[in-house]
């Protein structure tokens, strides 16, 4: 389990191969990587901050991968998640799980993405040219969410 | 009672800081909103939809009814639009 | 959309990077990675064959590729398959699926996955030292199929 | 009629070899299986589970009540494993 915020770039074989050293149990990885759009609703986007909370970020993200442990069989998690100023085709997020199990991995990357999208304190702010908007939270994301309650 | 606040995004910018320390007699989240919208029009401007606001203490979020109590950090800012 | 059969390895970062040239209209890229096991039910693994269906092996994944586009909003995709002698933590499969949406990529990767892992002519034999045994197709994987089949 | 027969996996080893041509009345794929079955012992071996066999005419999966009617490459195999 691991989590890190960071203004860099981050390479996924890189990460894959640092996550996979020295073992040979892991039977499926999935990975998810968000980009930046280079458009918005229709409109043209030349640029991105991602604005974040130091310290509640950390805190927020690893409690998250910690659920995502506790609810599937995961032999490996990592959250990267980039703040700081970015443009369009640039990585944002990188999500990977592991298990011996293909539908572990895929249940528990999709649970993190939607946990990220909506309670990790990070704010979007894109725009073009000298002008910029705070990107809204789409109630799509909260409905994502609700799947996840347990009954 | 003192408290350190912060804000992010469209709140930090409509109040013009990113935080600031206050003392308040507020009991819980509502009650601190209502007493800074009573200092300054920016603060108004910040605050005027409580449904748009999202609000952490000491970095776990939290509500509107959530008593203040033990509180040293409040952070006010948007819903979060990460991944 | 691609598929390729081949003997050789992967590199996930460079495939995801000649997939990405020249755009900047990708929000979400899902990927899925099969690794080859230490052990089976239990029982250490030293070694894996993959044989295949020449010919029928690249319909079929093109066919499960074509669905998952008319599915779902793809901007790419891509399937690798591997055969031949493979050892563990060697890399089988990668599927990678792009799209503006998180959940179209993440729906799609997974019903890929789920078709190749009983659509597809592949039979993995595995084995320890000069014993083989060809691997039984599990129940499961047929159960996970069958959640996709249209009403 | 001619037709050209593949074999893979633990079919393949069964009966000892990738593949050959046959010349056979059978009109269904069904029919097909009793006439190998019916030639040696080892086509007895690969077959002798027929819910343990999958077919493939021409490349695309088929069934065993299937018409052999203008197929050219018949395939038997067991279920697949791939990913």
């Amino acid at each position: 389990m691991a989590v890190r915020v960071q203004a860099g770039d981050f390479d996924i074989s890189a990460e894959l191969a640092a996550l996979r050293a020295g073992r040979a149990d892991i039977g499926a990885i999935v990975t998810f990587t968000g980009l930046v759009r280079d458009t918005a609703k229709g409109a043209p986007i030349e640029h991105m901050t991602l604005e974040h909370y130091p310290g509640m970020t950390e805190k927020a993200l690893s409690a998250i991968e910690a659920e995502a442990n506790a609810r599937w069989d995961l032999q490996v998690s990592l959250i990267i998640h980039r703040y700081g100023a970015l443009k369009p085709a640039d990585q944002i997020v990188l999500v990977v799980t592991a298990s011996p199990h293909r539908g572990d991995a895929f249940a528990a990357a999709e649970f993190l993405m939607d946990y990220l999208k909506s309670r990790a304190p990070f704010w979007k702010k894109e725009g073009r040219g000298n002008q910029g908007h705070w990107v809204d939270a789409r109630d799509a994301d909260e409905s994502a969410l609700a799947r996840w309650t347990k009954d | 009672m003192k408290l350190d606040l912060l804000y992010f995004a469209w709140v930090r910018e409509r109040i013009g800081e990113p935080g600031e320390q206050v003392e308040t007699n507020a009991t819980t989240v509502a009650e601190l909103i209502e007493d800074l919208r009573s200092r300054a029009p920016r603060y108004e401007a910040a605050f005027s939809d409580p449904k748009a606001i999202r609000v952490a203490l000491d970095q776990e979020l939290s509500t509107p009814d959530a008593l203040l109590t033990g509180v040293r950090e409040v952070a006010f800012f948007p819903p979060m639009t990460g991944g």
